[in-house]
């Protein structure tokens, strides 16, 4: 499993993807993806927002993952 | 006919967006430039630097265009952003709407940049002389 | 440095209107085009045919764009008719504004348009294929 | 005096300009020359509105008209 990472959500994990090898164990969820991230880079947590894509389109906390998805971490968004 | 255009850009021609939106049905053409300011809460901007998920910031973009296009019965209908550096006074975003009436194409327009800000995947790094910062990303 | 730009025209050139009101202390620009629609009320419009008194009129657009400047703290502020023979699509008028925050240049781009029709004299004849209307002369 | 015409108003006169001559009685203000041209040609009582312009601005009724005043009438204006 690979997760897209963008704007802050790069600088705080300090690449562009983060990857779940094929023997870790992986988020089953959206809202499993989003505590897990905020354990383990506790900046996340300080964010005004935090916003999960799955297959390019927002996705609520309740939302399978599975291996094949394309997952993005959302932070703030502030285009225009 | 072409009746969105969806884009996203290295670097803005503002010139060509009125000939883009022009339509023999709309009376009112209203469009939004987004430009680099100058000062930002009183601390001078070197430059401001854009990235973006780009497959699902178009689609994004395609939704609010395509709701925009519904509600107000525009004819045509255009958002466009760049990404990558941009310095003082360059555009960074542009989007518009051309319509039978101008009512519409005003608030369509509004709604356009509106939501744009809200949902499209799109961030922004403000350069200062000693630091830089992605906006809205804290409270 | 030019903050208002009052003009009448023969022929409005849109290419050139965003570098216009360019500058380094706005983050936003709001332009709205007039245009010739092709049907009015269900009929079919030939062309339009605008005349004016040049000098009250310039005088009347200067007032607006003072009001406007001084009510949403606009940086520039552009105001362009164009007289003459008008086919269906061509620029009519152009109105725009550049502020810091775009809610200042969205609704003074709309005091301006809304107001010039309301007080500026300009005439506009509507020609249809059998015959010409002075447009809102009578009840 | 003269007194421009524009747009609907040219129509109505059928010139360019509408011109009293020196022997003539012109209007001495605002509202007696709407009255005057109300009566000579009863077009101008059909339409939407009929301002007057003294000098290129917006005047009154009660505004008093001199003979080097450059007066205009403005019928209902229709720019943008």
């Amino acid at each position: 499993m690979e997760i897209l990472l963008f704007g802050i959500a790069k600088d705080i994990v300090g690449q562009a993807q983060l990857r779940f090898s094929a023997t870790e164990e992986t988020p089953t969820s959206v809202g499993a993806l989003k505590t897990m991230i905020g354990e383990k880079y506790p900046e996340f947590t300080k964010l005004s927002s935090l916003a999960i894509a799955v297959n390019s389109e927002y996705a609520e906390d309740d939302v399978s993952l599975n291996r094949n998805d394309e997952i993005a971490i959302i932070p703030p968004v502030s285009g225009g | 006919m072409i009746k969105k255009i969806i884009e996203i850009v290295e670097k803005i021609d503002t010139s060509q967006v009125f000939s883009e939106l022009s339509d023999a049905q709309s009376g009112g053409i209203c469009v939004f430039v987004g430009t680099v300011r100058e000062f930002t809460q009183g601390e001078q901007v070197v430059s401001l630097e854009f990235e973006t998920y780009e497959k699902m910031a178009l689609k994004e973009m395609d939704k609010i265009a395509t709701t925009a296009v519904t509600k107000w019965n525009l004819n045509k209908v255009i958002i466009r952003h760049a990404i990558g550096l941009k310095n003082v006074a360059e555009p960074v975003v542009i989007v518009g709407a051309s319509s039978g009436h101008r009512d519409a194409c005003f608030e369509a327009c509004r709604f356009l940049i509106d939501t744009l800000k809200e949902t499209v995947p799109i961030w922004k790094k403000e350069r200062f002389e000693n630091k830089s910062v992605w906006v809205s990303a804290h409270p």
